[in-house]
């Protein structure tokens, strides 16, 4: 069975849904040369001038040319570039395509991807670097997926193409090296359904696309201390799979969140809120986020790894949780 | 309302059609500033008195699966496309059966199944769009070409140079009409712009021909929109038409325009294209009194509508949360 | 003593800025006939062509101009007519003018504000009525100003334009007309300080803008009803008073955030993150937000009603929390 | 390493000394490719290799307080106008005493003190500071002007056409300079514009003058600019002017090329700025070995850059907390 890595996922879902159905149409830049980051390779040879098209360097015009293309009918997946060149065309983001369908009662309907290049790790500096998930979860009308390894990858982008609703997808630029092994059967995860990557007890660690890894990581180093964690992989911010949370948390009673985000204001803040509101009796311990830094992502390896969330930082944030002064529900007949 | 070019003609019968549109038009808007003032309308509204002839003349030219796309100074473009007035008008006061189920109001009027896609409120962000609907068209190897209306103002921004030039760049099919109307909100395009004319000065620069024409002139209207969609429509891409026009009043109708002298809005009210048709009508030999009676069902009718409207009952608030969604619903998580 | 409206708080302050520093200049659309809210009214007769400028409708190069200028020595302020078109220049403020001190170092200082209409109610629809700090909020590098009243209005939005980093001033539409009565001093309120408008017992309303008044009308009714209500005015999201928050919370052991945000991301989740991870231990029922729906603004009257939040939810989120079984923190000897 | 308009004269110790700027803003650039494929710099790179003559001519026509902005591709323009080399280089490596303490790394080396505000890595953002900075000349009444320098595929976004168009309105001193190269990363500009220049094509849509020189010829550039900044800081408004040339290397050190044909890229190559210059010097009587000499120093200089910089320390993480706000802090709450 052949290793697909993350990046041949994204070509890979790409190739899967335009041969099965001709609707669906790529508009980048310089995505006919294989793109920037290698995700649309062949796809040009194999596909040709009508399925596949460059552009100038104008997000703006990308972004309305897939809105106006998918009311007419088709179905396109936009690439920019860089998540952070989403500021570029952010009005026809979050104030066109976000609301078309809402402002209309339901007469348009937008069914696109756009796709593109996330997150820090590589030194790409603060217009290069960012993870912008947030950015996305404070506009309603969005979807939001963010994979974690190459098999999500390559079923959650296919599922995004197949939604009628637009979704936005966000590419870890520092997961596309990685790999996987995948069977020969067709690519496809549902969107909304968040995955327990390692079943444990005494904590969730709440975590989404890089920060899965290093969750995965922290947790064998304190399963040798003892701390037995369960560290859920959301996937998706937008459908949230709230259920799967909840219950994770409810049964360990303590979180520790870990995002990219700067924490600030973070997804992992919308989490948390959840959590605080609706597993509030569950709760042991505090609700602990290990997110990214509040200042632009500095390009200095050693300056990058202090605003980043890591392994490291994970491990000491649970510990944390796990030494709190306990708290238990007060019983019903004590109260 | 819409007719195939091959049946452009500018006979009388002609004519008076367009004028009934147009003087329908001014009628509609007129009420709607009505209703505003008696505060039974719903948010701003941008109201299009003095630019009829560019509504009507241009969706004249247009097929029936033809799109057009506009700006929240949109009520013209939909009902020249034929929206249903009642559902515009409902929308306008937020009562159930508004053309946007109250979601939209008076800047966001779509009738998607006019091939009306729509009015948006953010100045030149459809413009992308357009390319966007032109684009399909090209992939699709369809024969519908997209009109796409914007005022002067929109010149400016960044969305209206990255739409003109990827027309150009993919031969799209697709006419950008500037309603060159002289001002913004409350400032003289003349203020902003090194240009003479907004939009025809910087055609050039996107390989296009300047086109500038008289925005009054329903005629002049339907000659040059219907060349530049013939143009689209055999494949020959894209045109920028820039016509000149003027808004009667102020920029919504909580403006009172008096940035303008009274002399200013005089002069142009003499170039009033109802006022130009039915001129041009009344020449060619039909009566004063038949356009009387023109207008005077028609106000029956814009009447009518109104006290349809008003008497239609407010939104059920519990249906904000349907429309949000593919499956209808606004749940973002379970 | 004259009565000042929100409204004219904005010019009021203005004026004085602009009086008192030469190099504070205005920039925006129509503002020279007195902005479209008229809250630039009578500052061009007053300042002349030198110190206000109207522009092109082309908002990246209102920001683009107020960032090169600041970076030249002068402090101006910015107008962008509705918070929503901060997507048309999303770019200029959240990759530009956040990051450049950070970016180079701090060899560049943006002493500049930006300032706008913000917020719903009044029937604009989608695309002209959010409530846009969350967005701001997602973005380290970007004060953020929010003012309930006409004073405070006219204070931050001095202390806004005295300070060296660059600040947005979100000015609420429905705000506007609401007056009080400020005596002859200067306008002046430091960012950073939290407002507690009411004082109570039993739990706390944490709000920002236009939510103050609906937390203190909430609070009226509640008090009818035996709940001794606290009302906390942030203020301002960055800098953030957490220090007066967590006192608050800590001391009543309830909160409830009233935010206009979108709740799926709004900035009262990245409150309630911190009280879950700051003052847990003092938390004796779960944590509750009233917030902005989750759809884009309806411009109907009863549905713009029903997406946002109102005192009559936040009365009820009160009455919730107030039955919430309560819970203790387990004392340490029982732990 | 600028010198004010009125010594501008094409002596030959004017040209030995252009050429001496431009061989070492190869050299510089060289030894940074060679680092990078060494795995010791930090982050992307994007060199100038065949477009020194434009920052180098450009640059020589400033006065010392004058501005100068650009894109990722800045380091010839940072050294140009005197930025220290080493600690341009630090910043690569991110070490110690890197010019922007290791937060900008590569893509956004500035030096305030030098004029040199800043290298911009989102296309066309800068333009619309450029107008800022050259507004507050305006209201300053000062007689700074501002170079704005960007590539060929910036004249499709959004910004340059809001900055272009305020820039002219206001007729602001800044000299904006578009370095045709050809290609945006790997797709030709021919492939995305429907006009022939890029930027010359579209500077009569701004009411400019239509202005193209060759890059590769500094004299060319240093009168074009020269004369456009005589203008600005006369009070005569902006220019825009399209300086063609070629980049030798990849758009980034990650970047082969390979989609340029090898013929195509060594006819480039015979046009390149250094060879231009030196031929000039020779046939004006300089010899051959003088001009050698220059280079072996200014390579001397280089490799001793490389071997400080190499031996700088890296940065303490925590520093990572400071240049935040204003205040020097880091924290946005108490
Ligand atoms: C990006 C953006 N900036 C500002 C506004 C506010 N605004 C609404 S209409 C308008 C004037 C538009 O003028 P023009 O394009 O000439 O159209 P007209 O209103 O004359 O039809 C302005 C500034 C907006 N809606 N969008
Ligand atoms: C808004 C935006 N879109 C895309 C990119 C990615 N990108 C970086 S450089 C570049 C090509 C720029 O070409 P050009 O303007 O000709 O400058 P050159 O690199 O040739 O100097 C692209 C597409 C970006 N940085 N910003
Ligand atoms: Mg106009
Ligand atoms: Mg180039």
């Amino acid at each position: 069975m052949a290793k697909l890595t993350y990046r041949d996922a994204v070509s890979a879902a790409l190739a899967q849904e335009m041969a099965r159905d001709e609707r669906v149409v790529l508009i980048g830049e310089d995505i006919r040369s294989g793109g920037v980051f290698k995700t649309t390779r062949t796809l040009f040879d194999t596909f040709g001038p009508d399925r596949v098209w460059d552009t100038p360097i104008s997000e703006e015009a990308i972004i309305g040319a897939a809105m106006g293309a998918a009311m007419a009918g088709l179905r396109p997946v936009a690439e920019i570039m860089f998540a952070d060149f989403y500021a570029t065309c952010w009005d026809l983001v979050a104030n066109e395509v976000a609301k078309a369908r809402y402002m209309t009662g339901g007469q348009i309907s937008l069914p696109l991807v756009i796709r593109g290049a996330n997150g820090g790790g590589l030194g790409f500096g603060a217009q290069h670097s960012q993870s912008l998930e947030n950015w996305a979860m404070c506009v309603p009308g969005l979807k939001i997926v963010a994979p974690s390894c190459a098999a999500d990858m390559a079923g959650l982008l296919a599922a995004a193409i197949r939604d009628d609703d637009p979704v936005l997808v966000f590419e870890h630029k520092a997961l596309l090296g990685t790999s996987e092994e995948l069977g020969e059967v067709e690519h496809l995860v549902p969107m909304g359904s968040a995955r327990t990557v390692r079943v444990g007890r005494d904590v969730t660690l709440v975590a989404l696309a890089v920060t899965v890894g290093m969750c995965v990581q922290a947790a064998d180093e304190l399963a040798a201390a003892g701390i037995d964690v369960e560290v859920l992989d959301l996937r998706t911010l937008v459908p949230l799979d709230a259920r799967a949370l909840l219950e994770s948390v409810r049964r360990t009673g303590r979180a520790v969140i870990v995002e990219e985000n700067p924490g600030q204001l973070g997804w992992g803040a919308g989490i948390a809120a959840i959590i605080a509101e609706e597993a509030f009796d569950d709760l042991v311990a505090p609700l602990v986020r290990v997110s990214g830094g509040n200042i632009p992502l500095p390009v200095a390896r050693e300056l990058e790894q202090e605003a980043r969330p890591s392994p490291q930082r994970v491990v000491a944030a649970v510990q944390d949780v796990m030494a709190a002064r306990g708290r238990r529900p007060v019983a019903p007949s004590l109260s | 309302m819409s007719q195939s070019q091959d049946t452009l003609a500018t006979d009388i019968a002609t004519d008076l059609q367009l004028f009934e549109q147009m003087q329908f038009l001014r009628l509609f808007a007129d009420k709607v500033d009505t209703l505003y003032r008696q505060g039974v309308t719903r948010g701003p509204a941008h109201l299009g008195q003095g630019q009829e002839a560019i509504a009507v003349g241009a969706a004249s030219v247009l097929r029936r699966d033809d799109w057009s796309i506009a700006t929240y100074r949109g009520h013209a473009h939909a009902l020249s496309r034929g929206a249903p007035a009642a559902a515009v008008l409902k929308e306008l006061l937020g009562r159930v059966g508004g053309i946007c189920a109250g979601k939209g109001g008076s800047m966001h009027i779509t009738s998607v199944e006019h091939g009306y896609v729509g009015s948006y409120a953010i100045v030149g962000a459809h413009l992308p769009v357009a390319c966007g609907l032109a684009w399909a068209s090209r992939i699709q190897r369809s024969e519908r070409v997209t009109l796409c209306f914007f005022g002067d103002g929109a010149v400016n921004i960044g969305a209206f140079h990255e739409a003109l030039n990827l027309a150009a760049v993919w031969a799209l099919p697709v006419v950008f009409i500037c309603e060159n109307n002289g001002y913004m909100e409350y400032t003289p395009i003349a203020d902003v712009i090194p240009v003479r004319r907004p939009a025809a000065d910087r055609a050039p620069a996107y390989g296009l021909e300047p086109i500038a024409i008289d925005g009054n002139d329903v005629t002049a209207v339907r000659a040059a929109v219907g060349t530049a969609v013939d143009r689209a429509r055999a494949g020959a891409g894209p045109s920028l038409v820039e016509a000149v026009t003027y808004r009667f009043g102020g920029h919504s109708c909580a403006d009172p325009g008096d940035y303008r002298s009274p002399s200013e809005v005089t002069a142009a009210k003499a170039r009033d294209p109802l006022l130009l048709t039915r001129t041009a009508l009344v020449s060619a030999g039909v009566s004063d009194s038949e356009l009387d009676a023109v207008r005077a069902r028609l106000e029956a009718d814009v009447q009518a509508l109104a006290t349809e409207a008003l008497a239609a009952p407010v939104h059920d608030p519990v249906t904000a949360w349907s429309d949000m969604w593919s499956d209808g619903s606004a749940s973002w998580r379970n």
